[in-house]
């Protein structure tokens, strides 16, 4: 049995899930995968990143936010894992992958899942540099990517 | 339970709100009825929480584990927590 | 070094071809796959699905359609791995790798890719079933689906 | 060479074209100046050939390798490929 939703404190290897997740998901025609990686800093020579959440909430709004994307779109498969804690410059922070009959709902699921992952899941990003420790600002292109979901769809 | 009556509420603050506090978590009786109301009671403390607290519009809330508008009602609720715009993903 | 292009005629995992392409672009922030899979046929009992190509020029629409998403797009790195000859149902056809600093252009970038290879890349798909071989027809929407490309970007 | 000459080309036919007309690889002389004037000349020799050929429009060509349209030059060329539309990815 595949694993839907994953709070992890630890590395885990994207590679190794996609695998897993692909081969749980048969009768799907295509697979999407989204992987965050750590990356240094904005002002360089960043150390760590370390990752706080909400303990109860972040596991209620990931399922929240699968359901939701389960819902809008004929999924066969979908899958979240996010780390929290302390990752170096290079780790994998999260992941994502949606499986489906045809790749356009695959891709979509995916950029929801993600839209709403960096604004609406309970986790804060802090880097650590050699000057000192900063919390990662919200961006507000990641809040107006929400609005996209809210709109009709495009036409084709 | 009417919004008038005090009540106890556990307060979780996450991010550099929890920093600025001093505190990640802490119990409250308040007869705040909105998030707007308890965020101004608790300004109100002291210095750390008037600077952890002074820009309502980079703060945001949750009751019991829900996203809530500044707004919202805390008739029954037993958890509010005050954070930072998140940033997952 | 990681590999940009790759045209196979065995199986591969892309579950280790994601984890490969993630380490080779340590500088990206996010890395966006798309993985096919062979399904059942539309009218089931699918044997082997077998995929002809066109060698020599496979290569050079797979090298051309990587160049263009590279020079649209601001990635650090970019995959294409495609598989012919015999497939049985539940094996992976093909997969794109996109790897960028920011989420949306790999998203992009990997929907682009696969655009194209569906109709610009010389490849051709028979389903073989218990009531004979049959061509997969091309289907209209793979074709439309270019055309987004040549409009100007919607606002955001 | 001026597109009046003959000219010697390979043609490759590929999926149901070439499973049409029984051949995966042919050389032909032509004088055809484009692929559309060259797939009437080879519909035109018996009826595998008008039967893998007869509907333009479930046919591409590719030209040395690159796709074309089928009122391009065929001055200069080597290899003409005519097969279905694409089924990748």
């Amino acid at each position: 049995m595949a694993r839907d939703i994953c709070l992890l404190d630890g590395p885990f290897d994207p590679g190794a899930e996609l695998t897993a997740f692909t081969a749980a998901n048969p009768g799907a025609g295509g697979v999407v995968s989204f992987t965050g990686i750590v990356r240094d800093a904005d002002t360089g020579g960043l150390q760590h990143m370390e990752i706080e959440h909400y303990p109860g909430m972040t596991e209620a709004a990931l399922a929240d936010i699968r359901a939701r994307a389960c819902a809008r779109w004929p999924l066969s498969g979908a899958l979240i894992v996010h780390r929290h804690g302390i990752l170096r410059p290079g780790e994998v922070i999260m992941m994502v992958a949606t499986a489906a009959r045809h790749r356009a709902d695959a891709f979509a699921a995916a950029e929801y899942l993600m839209d709403y992952l960096k604004s609406r899941a309970p986790f804060w990003k802090k880097e650590v540099t050699g000057n000192g420790a900063a919390w990662v600002s919200a961006r507000d292109a990641d809040e107006d990517a929400l609005d996209r979901w809210d709109r009709p769809a495009q036409p084709a | 339970m009417t919004p008038e009556q005090d009540q106890t509420l556990d307060i979780l603050y996450f991010a550099w709100v929890r920093e600025r506090i001093g505190v990640a978590r802490e119990q409250v009786t308040t007869s705040a009825a909105t998030p707007r109301a308890l965020v101004a009671e608790l300004a109100a403390r002291d210095d750390r929480y008037a600077a952890a607290l002074a820009d309502l519009g980079a703060l945001r809330v949750a009751i019991d584990q829900t996203l809530s508008d500044l707004d919202a009602s805390l008739a029954g609720a037993r958890e509010v927590a005050i954070f930072p715009p998140m940033t997952g993903g």
